[in-house]
């Protein structure tokens, strides 16, 4: 396994503070993404485990376009990897966002 | 059978009369305070829908034949390599069999009778979880095998190297088989040395006072098992 | 034509499960993922964790009756438990004898053992199934639902048969050991695990159903196990009796079993002695259950 | 002419048939020959370096006649010149490896893909090329005619007649090109009858035939399960349907095997339904019977279908849909790999397939390292066909981007790879340079085994979105509107961000969000059918899946 945390700038979230939910499974060529009230509102925090090795240039990548096209402040992102490709990660980023909601 | 009489004669100096059916054990032993029943397995026993049967009218036989209001303790005696693997068996439901034998057992102990199991020979997954698991005090004798898969099997199907594991299992006793590991993890309540007085000991667990399923608690203490009760309790007390 | 209707229970993920057969917004969980109860013995091997082991407890309501709720995640590890995994279980039962809902849901989603941490696997199950028959011994019925893609299988398959009641669609699958165990150990003439209509023959919903071992076949729908579910509570209202009268009634029934299907190694052989005929595997559920019914 | 001179013998081939039929006539029983004889029977008809078709298709195999072959002394028969559409049994390696035979001409090699990379390593073997089928078949009747063939049939009457039932693939051009031109025509059949359903192949152009002890095989190689299909393929064939399929208005086509294009197949029915496209779009079809086509059939998008061959379980359903497919008076499926392969070329707009690997050019290969797979039908459906003339609005409308605006002089085929960016961590689909050129060097190909020339490509659908190849003008352009929908593989990020935004701004890279589609609605719940059980269902039961997709 390989583990990084990113903490990337970001626009507030506005539907702050959210409650935690688990999106996705951990099965061969998925994963699963926790999204959770975190860090400070224009900080966006991700912390990602996964089975596939060599490949933080690509989750950061992946995850500066996502932090572009939304507005994720005060949320961390943990997500338990194991072989999803870009595609995915960025599918289950963007069904985890659709379901925010308030405590 | 033979090594299983040998085994009697010690446990029971007082007396003994079990037969042996077909790999299935039915009989009683003599205590110092009185008859038990004796129900088991022998010569690592695949058992298959037919044991389970005899093994399940055992126990509702020993249930309805005890005088009421002072129930026998029921000892069992696990020797079973596992289930019986056959597409027919699979077919039948052995599955349901083996459910029907362990809610026998369950309806044994509703009853008042205390159960205690011995492992002597082998205990391996299926076979074990349907009657001897689910006594309310498990005894590995020596040599016991307890498991629910050896470590190159094991290594296969996880793909992990063998000396990996063989590795790993010198610190962890989470996987890998031997009674000790099951006792570390609270599984087996206790092992007994070969130079023991085992009819002393038999009577203590069989007439000892019944409790609730405390092996979680067990494995914390011994230190195998460390996150299995505190996570149960954990549920049961959230908000 | 258009869509096919419904949501399909053996595609859904656990939770999604727990959405859809609970009322909604009614699900309150124990120990959910964000308290990261992950398995300390998979990280040791290096391989990926899940932030719920694999398993969705918790509380909810079916028509407003409170339940308890067990959802096995199917696609983790084949759904396979552990020692977190199972004591997440395990107290979800306890809790149950304590707060006494009307019943405990369980959804079985499991090839049994998880071998990663086998021992801690074996004596879960074994305190699921004494914490199972408690729950029944406080007269609080106990329903599994088995419609996931890993069946119920291994000790979960004994954990099923426990049960007061047993929901599975066709595409469910009820055993002991797999297939592909039986076909490693004892041969492919034995058990040709690739031939999948076989094996659904040996083990899927239909055969369960016409053996009498699942209460009920449905479809393979998210909504038609929420029905399911909503008729129990009026078939099925308590634990099923362990009286000596009762539990031996089951015995004579399964010698019964035993010695009838003797040679049984095939459902079509039940289905062509039933006269339910040749075409019995590809009935639809509601033609299967209306011939049954018809033949009982 | 010479009138004085010794006269020139014209009948060489003819002779030599006579003297093969004279050689093996103690085997025959008027044309049939016993199993049991088979190989002392191949020993007397072949002659060393003889061109030989072993009938291999893609589904339908001569197998008895393989293993026959197979089991000849290699010091009676060797040397052979194998030409033939498909390796994919272990007895068609044997022959190399017992010296069999020495050369081959062929199309495909699907399941011995390594096995034949290692034949070629070890020199046992020599390469002639590496075929389109049309292109193997066009050799037929040119430089590589088989002086013998030995293929495979359904049932012979008495007198030799043959009936190849629903599966015909290479049959029709093999027999011709082998019966006319003074070979012997060898069949196994699966059954003796007394009257065929229908003649397909005459007896006197057959000149023996064996009942075979065991059917013939046949592979259910394009039963696509739907279970499989991902919700990243869901998204790309709504990019497909509503980029292309309807911007077009694509009404001929044809789709290779794969979950992504058996994913468009099941979306028709219920997105296609939604965008109004039915009778707009995917009316006929060059295609094999996919089980994944029955929903669009029975919704009433796909108007007719015809066939290369067929596919094991969807006899009885092709039987009830004769305004659909190609029947004979029997009911039962009339297909043809030479006509259809023909067909997709000539009388499509449309080819839509997957690949593994792409570079900047836009070439695309399924030849990886250590494996020759060939290309099949592909290269002739994925490419545009320079000697049509016909003209459709889909057609017309694609020349029309190709040339810039002007008055085309002709049209364009579409011709679309639709690809996940990353098959799996490790392999990228897109690369700078395609393993064909190392393979080439490797085995020391004439040409890099491409499948199909990014010159041909039109379209390139990703997770990422649709690049337009046609609408670019500069190798510059092309390659930055590959890189734009390559995703976060190393070609993908090595982008000009600007460059990508400005062929966005141009349509020629469109996002889902430019398409009006949201990502989210992208998930299995949109398919028409979700597991082989709906098919069987929708199919209302005609369908019978083999049981290794049978869940039931």
């Amino acid at each position: 396994m390989e583990s990084f945390q990113y903490d990337l700038p970001a626009r507030p979230c506005v539907a702050l503070p959210v409650r935690a939910e688990l999106w996705g499974v951990v099965s061969s060529g998925n994963l699963e993404v926790l999204v959770e009230t975190g860090p400070p509102p224009d900080q966006c925090r991700f912390q990602v485990e996964t089975s596939a090795h060599g490949f933080s240039e690509v989750w950061q990548a992946v995850l500066e376009d996502f932090v572009t096209r939304h507005a994720v402040g005060g949320l961390s992102f943990s997500i338990h990897d194991a072989g999803a490709t870009p595609a995915v990660v960025s599918l289950r980023l963007e069904q985890a966002m659709q379901s925010l909601k308030a405590p | 059978m033979e090594g299983k009489r040998t085994l009697f004669d010690r446990l029971f100096p007082g007396g003994h009369g079990v037969s042996c059916v077909g790999q299935v054990l039915r009989g009683w032993g003599a205590t110092t305070r009185g008859r038990v029943h004796v129900i088991g397995t022998t010569d690592h026993a695949a058992i298959d829908a037919r044991i389970a049967l005899m093994l399940s009218q055992a126990v509702l036989d020993a249930v309805a034949q005890g005088p009421a209001g002072s129930p026998l303790p029921i000892l069992f005696i696990a020797d079973t390599q596992g289930q019986a693997l056959s597409r027919h068996e699979e077919a039948l439901g052995l599955n349901g069999y083996f459910a029907h034998l362990a809610r026998c057992v369950q309806g044994a102990r509703e009853r008042g009778h205390h159960l205690v199991t011995l492992i002597d020979g082998e205990a391996v997954s299926g076979g074990f979880l349907a009657f001897g698991l689910l006594a309310d005090a498990i005894v590995a004798l020596p040599g016991a095998e307890v498991r629910v898969m050896d470590l190159r099997a094991m290594a296969r199907i996880t793909r992990i190297s063998h000396d990996r594991l063989v590795a790993l299992a010198r610190t962890s006793p989470v996987f890998a088989p031997g009674a000790d590991n099951y006792w570390r993890m609270g599984g087996i309540h206790a092992q007994w040395r070969p130079d023991q007085d085992w009819a002393a000991l038999l009577e203590q667990q069989l007439y000892a006072a019944p409790a609730d399923d405390a092996r979680a608690d067990l494995g914390a203490v011994r230190g195998g098992r460390l996150l299995a009760a505190s996570l149960a309790r954990q549920v049961c007390d959230a908000p | 034509m258009n869509r096919i209707p419904g949501k399909s229970y053996r595609e859904a993920t656990a939770r999604q499960r727990v959405a859809g057969l609970l009322d909604a917004d009614s699900f309150a969980e124990w120990v959910g993922p964000a308290a990261r109860a992950t398995s300390p013995h998979l990280a040791a091997l290096g391989l990926p964790c899940s932030f719920d082991d694999g398993v969705v407890v918790g509380q909810g309501r079916v028509e407003e009756a409170v339940v308890t709720i067990i959802a096995q995640e199917g696609q983790f590890n084949g759904g396979a438990v552990g020692e977190v995994h199972g004591a997440k279980i395990r107290g979800a039962l306890q809790r149950a004898v304590r707060e006494r809902p009307t019943a405990v849901v369980f959804c079985i989603d499991s090839g049994g053992v998880r071998l990663h941490e086998a021992n801690a696997g074996l004596l879960a199950i074994s305190e699921i199934m004494r914490a199972l028959l408690a729950v029944q011994g406080a007269g609080i019925p106990v329903w599994a639902l088995v419609g996931g893609s890993c069946g119920a299988f291994g000790g979960m398959g004994i954990v099923a048969r426990l049960c007061d009641a047993v929901v599975m669609s066709e595409e469910g699958r009820l055993g002991l050991s797999g297939p592909e165990v039986i076909e490693t150990v004892m041969g492919v003439e034995e058990f040709d695990a690739r031939d999948r209509a076989l094996v659904w023959r040996v083990t899927g919903g239909k055969i369960r159903r016409t053996l009498g071992e699942a209460t009920v076949l449905v479809e393979d729908r998210l909504s038609a196990f929420r029905a399911a579910l909503e008729s129990l509570r009026h078939s099925c209202p308590v634990a099923l009796p362990r009286t000596l009268d009762a539990l031996q009634a089951v015995q004579d029934q399964l010698t019964a079993r035993a010695t009838r299907e003797s040679d049984l190694r095939d459902g079509q052989a039940l289905w062509d002695r039933l006269g339910l005929g040749a075409d019995a595997a590809w009935m639809d559920t509601a033609q299967f259950n209306r011939r049954l019914q018809e033949l009982a | 002419m010479n009138a004085t001179g010794p006269s020139r013998l014209w009948n060489h081939e003819a002779r030599r048939r006579t003297a093969r039929l004279t050689r093996c006539a103690a085997f025959l029983r008027g044309k049939e020959v016993a199993a049991a004889d088979m190989v002392p029977f191949l020993e007397a008809v072949l002659e060393p370096g003889d061109r030989v078709c072993l009938e291999g298709n893609n589904q339908k195999q001569a197998d008895f006649l393989a293993a026959a072959l197979a089991d000849c002394s290699a010091q009676r028969v060797h040397d052979l010149h194998l030409v033939q559409s498909v390796l994919a049994l272990p007895e068609h390696m044997t022959l190399f490896e017992k010296g069999i035979a020495r050369r081959l001409d062929f199309s495909f090699a699907g399941p011995q893909a390594h096995h034949l990379a290692r034949l070629v390593q070890d020199r046992a073997i020599e390469i002639g090329a590496i075929h389109t089928y049309l292109e193997l078949f066009g050799r037929y009747f040119i430089d590589l005619t088989p002086q013998v063939c030995l293929i495979a049939a359904q049932a012979a009457d008495a007198a030799g007649n043959l009936y190849l039932g629903p599966n015909t693939e290479d049959t029709p051009a093999i027999v011709e090109a082998t019966a006319f031109k003074s070979g012997i025509v060898i069949a196994q059949v699966n059954e003796l009858r007394d009257a065929l359903p229908r003649v397909d192949v005459p007896a006197d152009w057959v000149d023996c035939f064996v009942v075979a002890p065991r059917p013939h095989h046949i592979e259910p190689l394009f039963t696509r399960d739907p279970a499989h299909i991902t919700e990243i393929q869901v998204l790309m064939a709504m990019m497909a349907i509503k980029g292309i399929y309807a911007a077009y208005g694509v009404e001929r086509l044809n789709h290779g095997i794969g979950y992504d294009t058996a994913a468009i197949e099941l979306l028709l029915p219920t997105y296609g339904a939604e965008l109004g496209l039915k009778g707009r779009v995917a009316r006929h079809w060059a295609l094999n019977p996919h089980p994944t086509l029955i929903p669009a059939i029975e919704a009433g998008f796909v108007e007719r279908v015809h066939s290369f061959g067929s596919e094991v379980g969807m006899e009885a359903y092709v039987a009830a849909r004769p305004d659909v497919f190609f029947t004979g008076p029997d009911g039962s499926l009339r297909s043809n790999r030479a006509f259809c392969q023909m067909a997709g070329l000539y009388a499509c707009d449309l080819f839509i397939g997957s690949t593994l690997q792409m570079d900047l050019d836009g070439n695309s290969s399924t030849a990886t390292l250590g494996r020759i797979t060939g290309f099949g039908g592909a290269p002739n459906m994925g490419s545009d066909a320079r000697g049509r003339r016909h003209a459709s609005a889909a057609w017309l409308q694609a020349g029309r981007e190709k040339c810039g605006g002007g008055p085309p002089v002709r049209g364009q085929k579409l011709v679309v790879q639709v690809v996940e960016t990353w098959r799996e961590p490790h392999h990228p689909t897109f690369v700078e340079r395609l393993d064909a050129w190392q393979l080439q060097e490797d085995m020391g190909l004439a040409l890099p085994p491409i499948m199909i020339h990014g010159d041909d490509v039109s379209h390139v659908v990703t997770e990422e979105g649709v690049a337009n190849l046609l609408l670019c003008r500069t190798p510059e352009e092309r390659s930055q509107a590959i890189r734009g929908v390559a995703g976060y593989t190393p070609v993908g990020r090595a982008r000009d961000r600007r460059f990508v935004e400005n062929l966005r701004d141009r349509g020629i890279i469109r996002r889902p969000e430019d398409l009006g589609i949201d990502v989210r609605q992208a998930t299995r719940d949109l398919l028409a059918a979700r597991t082989i059980k709906d098919l069987v269902r929708i199919s209302d039961g005609l369908y019978q899946p083999p049981k290794q997709f049978r869940n039931w």
